[in-house]
């Protein structure tokens, strides 16, 4: 009896340690379920993944970036800036502000394309400096963040870019049931999943994150690959801007302001490390949920908004000590 | 000897990481005045055991007395307080940092207002630095000195702690037998003066010279003690590896074909100049020379890590463009480098992922991607045939001992089954019982048509492998000599120290 | 949690601000408290968007998740309105906009109202103002908030409408950003006494707190003579108006606002029939009219 | 004349190269003063010097965090947070909106006190979870930046404290020529150079950046020293929140938002390396006066508020690869 307990417990400790931020995910679901039967609701969870998918896709990106021994502070302006780019051309003909007066309705792929090129040019431009000019990642998309939040102004003249009824449809339901943006972050999840695993491109952001030199040596092409990961990562800042679109149906200038670092928030909440070579998009997706959750929980149990920022800055540092555990040495 | 005259006494020591276990209840016991050598294979737990001593592990359970008293508190802080200074075997400096900070750190002199004193510091630098002859700036930065310049620091830099015990380990992996001998009459002096010297090492020749009794583990385990005087060669290995190795380097005459690569004239503007040779199918050609020589340089300049001034590279006997890495890689090179910790392990990451990283194009899958199981399949045959020791593939190889390390890092290159490979200073660290193996490796790939390029500063090591031997001074190729049985480590020294025409004349 | 409780007897009424960071909307808010405290069948919750649209949207799904009766959203951008009124109507809960309008000159749907002001009037009424006190002549600068503040760009627009319609001798030196803050406001200021010295006239700040610190750089350079104006009428803006440290600023009704939604909510719970806008208008303050504004 | 030629511009590449950022500065007042006699005028200068205080104090912490291989996000929260508790405590007797009605005039001193205190607090206790719980800096400064605010909003229920008359001496001038908060940030400097060119702590800062065994294995206590260098950079921002305070008259909760990127930026731009081990006091004092004469600069030219923006990514990029060419390597 005794021993079938402790055995118990050491294997509830070893789980705890090895897979410590899901187990953090799983004790708030329960605890939030218990105090909020709203909470297990079908379409609370939906809620909770829609709202996590556009942060969640940034994060997807920014594991490469800090797997890599890097950092990105531009998507949430890549974001913007991709977002009222494409917006321009996806307005209805009849919005009342229109971008372009005599552009007719555009078949929707067209705005979906540009959003992810011009991601995937930013981030390639803050690669390409990072790469061959050797500055430091954060200088680098620091000056990106500024120039993208620049140009989406200036696109704009600073208004919002509203009517965009074609991109709604990304925003809303297959079959009337799945959210849309819930499949967008799916897809990218598995995208992102097998480039880190199942190729070439995956391992080299490992060893370049691992010992830059020694990626050299083995014959990496560091600077190419260093374009490669950042402008994956504004890649995936361009398909949230889709997301955001067509779940808001208006692109805003100012737009998705600090995204940056809730995203960086959930990829180091789920153990992405930023000494590099350590990180997994399990982990990427499960931290975003992690803030997701954690952020719906707020709001079912009615904390004080004050409250909430005391509490969510605790509740991540909670939470990274926690999975910090499986690494902790035994001695 | 009783506990009283011992000056350290290990008992029953246990070290447990997970999935490991590396000290099994192993004892030592350390004389005053003493020279004691810790051997044993690679993974044997050398290292962790005077990890433990020096304070920066603790052990899981067993005692360490130090000077008749138990230590209970493990700290480096401790122990440096108790006088118990260590050269490790994986610490690199703080490289941006100068001679004198590195020297200091932790116990910089003050002035009368709390302040580092500058002056003192510099002082006592030049004192530290004088006794072990070295002519440097305290001033210059770590990042600026050699690899041989920063470990003679290290040294320094624990003898100056005046403590009753230094632990040395692996100290000469970096050196050669200038520096090395340098060391030896400060060992013996700090022996003279009734201190005790833990001293870790794979080359018999230096436990033979210097040490006064040898410990032996194996597989975390204690085998014995002896007087090193007193246990023959043989018998030591014999301990070690738990069967007798019968050659050191089983090298297999093989044919040798054309010409495979041949370098013309290759210059880089300040490490070397007019290096032309040739190395042919089939064939091992050894590079020998004093440290500071520049043979690092060349072999890296032709895999295009640097840039070269002038020269060509020829391979198949057409000549080739090498500005990088990548390239050399496409040439079919392969490039086993000399300093494992900054451009060799992958520190963070998996022994599998060390080994196979350079391999990758070899696990694709139809559609291009790579396949898990291929990967681990190829890894584990070769974890098998050189006798990695680690708990599985999927361990940080910073957990490995350092021979482990070097061991994943010899079969990452063998894996992509170059045409051409050079290897610097491939077996250092390495225990003898492997060093036979990776030198029957060598030999074998020599065997199927492949030609070798190796570095190394061990001359047995040259002399036994090797088929001719290219011989640097200076940045100056002074000679290339076949190795024929009346070749003699003096003819060597002598090209090498390019004293070779007053020596034959 | 203890306001939740009673919430499950009566109505509950969920508050979206658009950021409490913003001191005008804690004016806003405490209004409509202030009234839900009088009341004893409603309960009010307020959330904080943190001046993100989606933050915002995801907001509203989880309080008409959690089964709200009424919804009162201060909106982050005013044109991104559609899914939030979409999910409102979708579970038949009443919609306030408050402060900012969605819906320019066209009527809001069913079931959807707005309490509030016109932006540009605010411009307007401060250059007026500022027009009359320089004679028509001379240099202004503008203090905007955030460059994709809606508030900010209408107010400005209002400031420029009114010298290109009245005072053709009035030039715009320059408009930058002081993000709303007291103290980039005053930076700013300091660079342009520096950039344009006697030629600045006069400072139009788009809220009180940049314009309290534009005045603030004003005094140390020993500037007495640059009339400066915010907007909103907080309280250090009221008492600098009396000291004649600020010229004017412009009432923006919090508690017309804030208590007005909160009403119109009760009133809609109650099923009583009300009109679906609310006009609030803007009061210039200067030091003639202070008095009915300080209490 | 030729080789006299070549010697010079030798010389120059030499110098630009060793002192890259220094000369970035140097062409940036040049070219300035060239635009507009009126930006060499003393009171612009020491304008600058003034705007350059508030985020210069905070980058001096910052070059400590940063040298040990750290991040600080919280600095800016802090600022608010311990602003608005010492500005409560330095209300005039006759303030409108009174945070303690009874209160009388405390000494300026305790309003100050209480700030630093704050500051080495909030900075002692991130510090206290990076060293003992081994989480990344970046999530604990991240939790703490969250929580601070949320500190500052609770305590002024969002509302601004004003009236700070006995504090606005630190925004006044000595002599009525030298600008207090200048000569704050002067003793912050010299304070902060000494401590970490002339003490053990600044030499564990930088042992502990560059390689945290070699410190650990020579006896420095590295839990410590963490601990110590997060409630400096706490400390600074308390600082920082006086001069705030002292120059503002006013402190706003939601002052400061985002002055950590700036901070940082301004410690990165002045060389200091974020993979640890490398800094100067110097470098960051450099760093934060090209930043602030930019600045100063875009108003001075009247340029485009939305292309301020992007000019001001470009320059930062920019500067930061003329200063990175002094590391390159010569072959
Ligand atoms: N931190 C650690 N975590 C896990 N395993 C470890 C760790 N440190 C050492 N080991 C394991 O303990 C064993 C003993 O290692 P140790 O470094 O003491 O060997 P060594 O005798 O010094 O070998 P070498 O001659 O190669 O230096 C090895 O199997 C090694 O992999
Ligand atoms: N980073 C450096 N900066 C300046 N000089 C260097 C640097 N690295 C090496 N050198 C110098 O270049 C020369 C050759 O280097 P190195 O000592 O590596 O040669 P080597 O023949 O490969 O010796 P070994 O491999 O035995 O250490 C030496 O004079 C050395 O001092
Ligand atoms: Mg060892
Ligand atoms: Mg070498």
């Amino acid at each position: 009896m005794v021993s079938a307990g402790i055995i118990k417990t050491e294997w509830v400790k070893e789980k705890l340690k090895k897979y410590g931020i899901v187990v953090v995910l799983f004790l708030m679901i329960v605890g939030l379920t218990l105090a909020e039967p709203n909470f297990i609701r079908r379409t609370n969870i939906f809620n909770i993944l829609t709202q996590a998918s556009i942060f969640g896709i940034m994060a997807l990106g920014l594991t490469f970036v800090i797997i890599s021994k890097g950092i990105d502070l531009s998507v949430g302006s890549i974001l913007a800036f991709a977002g009222v780019v494409a917006a321009s051309l996806a307005q209805s003909p009849l919005a009342t502000n229109k971008y372009y007066p005599n552009l007719g309705e555009l078949p929707l792929l067209i705005p979906i394309l540009v959003a992810l090129l011009i991601g995937l040019s930013c981030g390639a431009v803050s690669g390409f400096f990072i790469a061959k000019t050797k500055i430091p990642a954060f200088i680098a998309t620091l000056g990106m963040m500024t120039i993208a939040r620049g140009f989406a102004l200036i696109y704009t003249n600073g208004r919002p870019i509203s009517n965009l009824e074609s991109m709604t449809v990304i925003g809303g339901r297959v079959f009337g049931v799945i959210p849309i943006p819930i499949l967008v972050y799916a897809g990218a999840i598995v995208l992102s999943w097998v480039l880190l695993n199942n190729t070439k491109f995956g391992k080299n952001v490992y060893a370049i994150g691992g010992n830059a030199t020694a990626a050299e040596v083995s014959g990496v092409d560091v600077d190419k690959n260093l374009i490669m990961i950042y402008a994956y990562s504004g890649l995936m800042a361009g398909l949230a801007a889709v997301v955001f679109a067509g779940r808001v149906g208006s692109v805003h200038p100012g737009a998705a302001q600090m995204y940056e670092l809730t995203a960086i928030a959930a990829t180091t909440i789920g153990g992405t490390s930023h000494s590099g070579g350590i990180g997994t998009i399990w982990g990427a997706f499960v931290g975003a949920l992690v803030l997701a959750v954690m952020r719906n929980g707020f709001t079912l149990l009615g904390i004080d908004a004050y409250w909430q920022q005391v509490t969510e800055g605790a509740i991540i540092i909670v939470a990274v000590i926690i999975d910090m555990r499986k690494n902790a040495r035994k001695d | 000897m009783s506990a009283e005259s011992n000056l350290l006494e290990v008992i029953g020591v246990v070290k447990k990481f997970p999935g490991v276990l590396a000290l099994n209840n192993v004892s030592l016991e350390v004389a005053p005045g003493e020279i004691h050598a810790l051997m044993g294979e690679n993974g044997a737990g050398k290292s962790t055991l005077v990890k433990c001593i020096a304070g920066i592990q603790a052990p899981t359970s067993g005692r360490i007395v130090f000077k008749g008293e138990d230590i209970t508190e493990f700290t480096p802080k401790k122990a440096l307080d108790r006088g118990i200074s260590m050269i490790h075997q994986e610490l690199s400096p703080v490289v941006h940092r100068s001679i004198m900070e590195n020297i200091w750190l932790g116990r910089e002199p003050l002035n009368r207002f709390g302040l580092v004193d500058h002056k003192a510091m510099y002082r006592k630098t030049q004192e530290v630095l004088a006794e072990i002859d070295l002519q440097e700036d305290p001033r210059t930065l770590m990042e600026n000195l050699s690899v041989a310049k920063m470990q003679m620091i290290e040294i320094a830099k624990a003898v100056s702690y005046d403590a009753k015990l230094i632990i040395m380990d692996e100290p000469t992996s970096a050196l050669t037998d200038k520096e090395i001998q340098q060391l030896f009459r400060i060992v013996r002096a700090l022996r003279d003066k009734g201190k005790s010297i833990i001293y870790i090492s794979h080359k018999l020749e230096e436990i033979y010279e210097i040490t006064d009794r040898v410990t032996v583990y194996r597989d975390g385990t204690y085998i014995g003690t002896e007087r090193t005087l007193d246990l023959p060669v043989q018998k030591m290995i014999n301990m070690m590896v738990g069967r007798d190795v019968d050659e050191l380097f089983p090298k297999t005459p093989c044919p040798i074909g054309e010409v495979k690569l041949e370098v013309r004239n290759l210059s880089h503007a300040r490490f070397f100049r007019d290096v032309s040779f040739t190395a042919r199918r089939g064939e091992i050609l050894g590079i020998a020379g004093l440290v500071g020589a520049g043979r690092t340089e060349l072999i890296q300049t032709i895999f295009g890590i640097y840039k070269k001034a002038s020269g060509t590279i020829l391979i198949d006997g057409k000549e080739v463009e090498i500005s990088s890495p990548k390239d050399a890689i496409k040439a079919n090179m392969a490039l086993l480098t000399e300093d494992r910790r900054t451009s060799g392990i992958f520190p963070m990451l998996s022994v599998g992922f060390n080994m196979t990283i350079a391999s990758m194009g070899q696990f694709m899958n139809r559609v291009k991607l790579l396949s898990g199981r291929k990967i681990s399949r190829k890894s584990e045959e070769y974890r098998k045939s050189i006798h990695v020791k680690t708990p599985n593939l999927e361990q940080k190889i910073m957990f490995l001992s350092g021979g482990n390390q070097q061991k994943v890092l010899v079969a990452r290159w063998l894996m992509t089954q170059p045409d051409i490979l050079f290897l610097d200073e491939p077996t250092r660290g390495i225990d003898v019982g492997t060093k036979a193996e990776i030198h029957r490796l060598i030999s074998e790939l020599a065997g199927q048509g492949k030609t070798i390029i190796m570095v190394s500063s061990e001359l047995p090591e040259v002399m036994g492998m090797s088929d001719r031997i290219l011989v640097m001074c200076k940045g100056v190729a002074t000679g290339i000599v076949e190795n024929t049985p009346d070749l003699t480590q003096d003819t060597l020294m002598a090209y090498a120290t390019n004293t070779m025409n007053q020596e034959t004349a | 949690a203890g306001g939740r409780e009673t919430a499950r007897d009566g109505y509950m009424v969920g508050y979206v601000c658009n950021n409490f960071n913003d001191t005008f909307q804690t004016y806003v808010m405490d209004a409509a408290r202030d009234y839900f405290v009088e009341v004893d069948d409603v309960s009010i919750t307020f959330q904080d968007a943190q001046e993100d649209v989606i933050r915002q949207q995801d907001l509203v799904n989880t309080f008409i998740t959690q089964g709200v009766d009424a919804l009162i959203v201060v909106p982050v951008d005013t044109s991104a309105m559609t899914p939030i009124i979409r999910a409102a109507s979708e579970a038949n809960v009443p919609l306030i906009f408050v402060n900012r309008n969605p819906f320019g000159e066209t009527t809001p749907p069913e079931n959807v109202y707005y309490v509030g002001s016109q932006e540009i009037v605010a411009g307007r009424m401060q250059m007026e103002e500022m027009g009359k006190l320089l004679g028509g002549e001379g240099g202004v600068a503008i203090l905007m908030g955030r460059l994709d503040n809606e508030g900010a760009i209408l107010r400005t627009e209002g400031n420029e409408e009114v010298i290109a319609e009245k005072f053709p001798n009035i030039r715009v030196l320059a408009k930058e950003t002081g993000l709303w803050q007291r103290d980039q406001g005053m930076s700013l200021t300091e660079n342009w006494i520096t950039a344009y010295g006697n030629r600045l006239n006069g400072i139009l700040a788009n809220n009180d707190e940049m314009a309290l610190g534009a005045a603030e750089a004003l005094r140390s350079a020993g500037r007495t003579d640059v009339p400066v104006m915010g907007v909103d009428a907080i309280p250090d803006a009221l008492e600098a108006v009396r000291q004649g440290i600020l010229a004017a600023t412009v009432l923006q009704d919090s508690v017309g606002q804030g208590g007005g939604s909160a009403r119109l909510a009760h009133r809609i719970l109650k099923g009583e029939s009300v009109e679906q806008v609310t006009w609030v208008p803007f009061v210039l303050i200067n030091q003639d009219n202070l008095d009915q504004f300080i209490d």
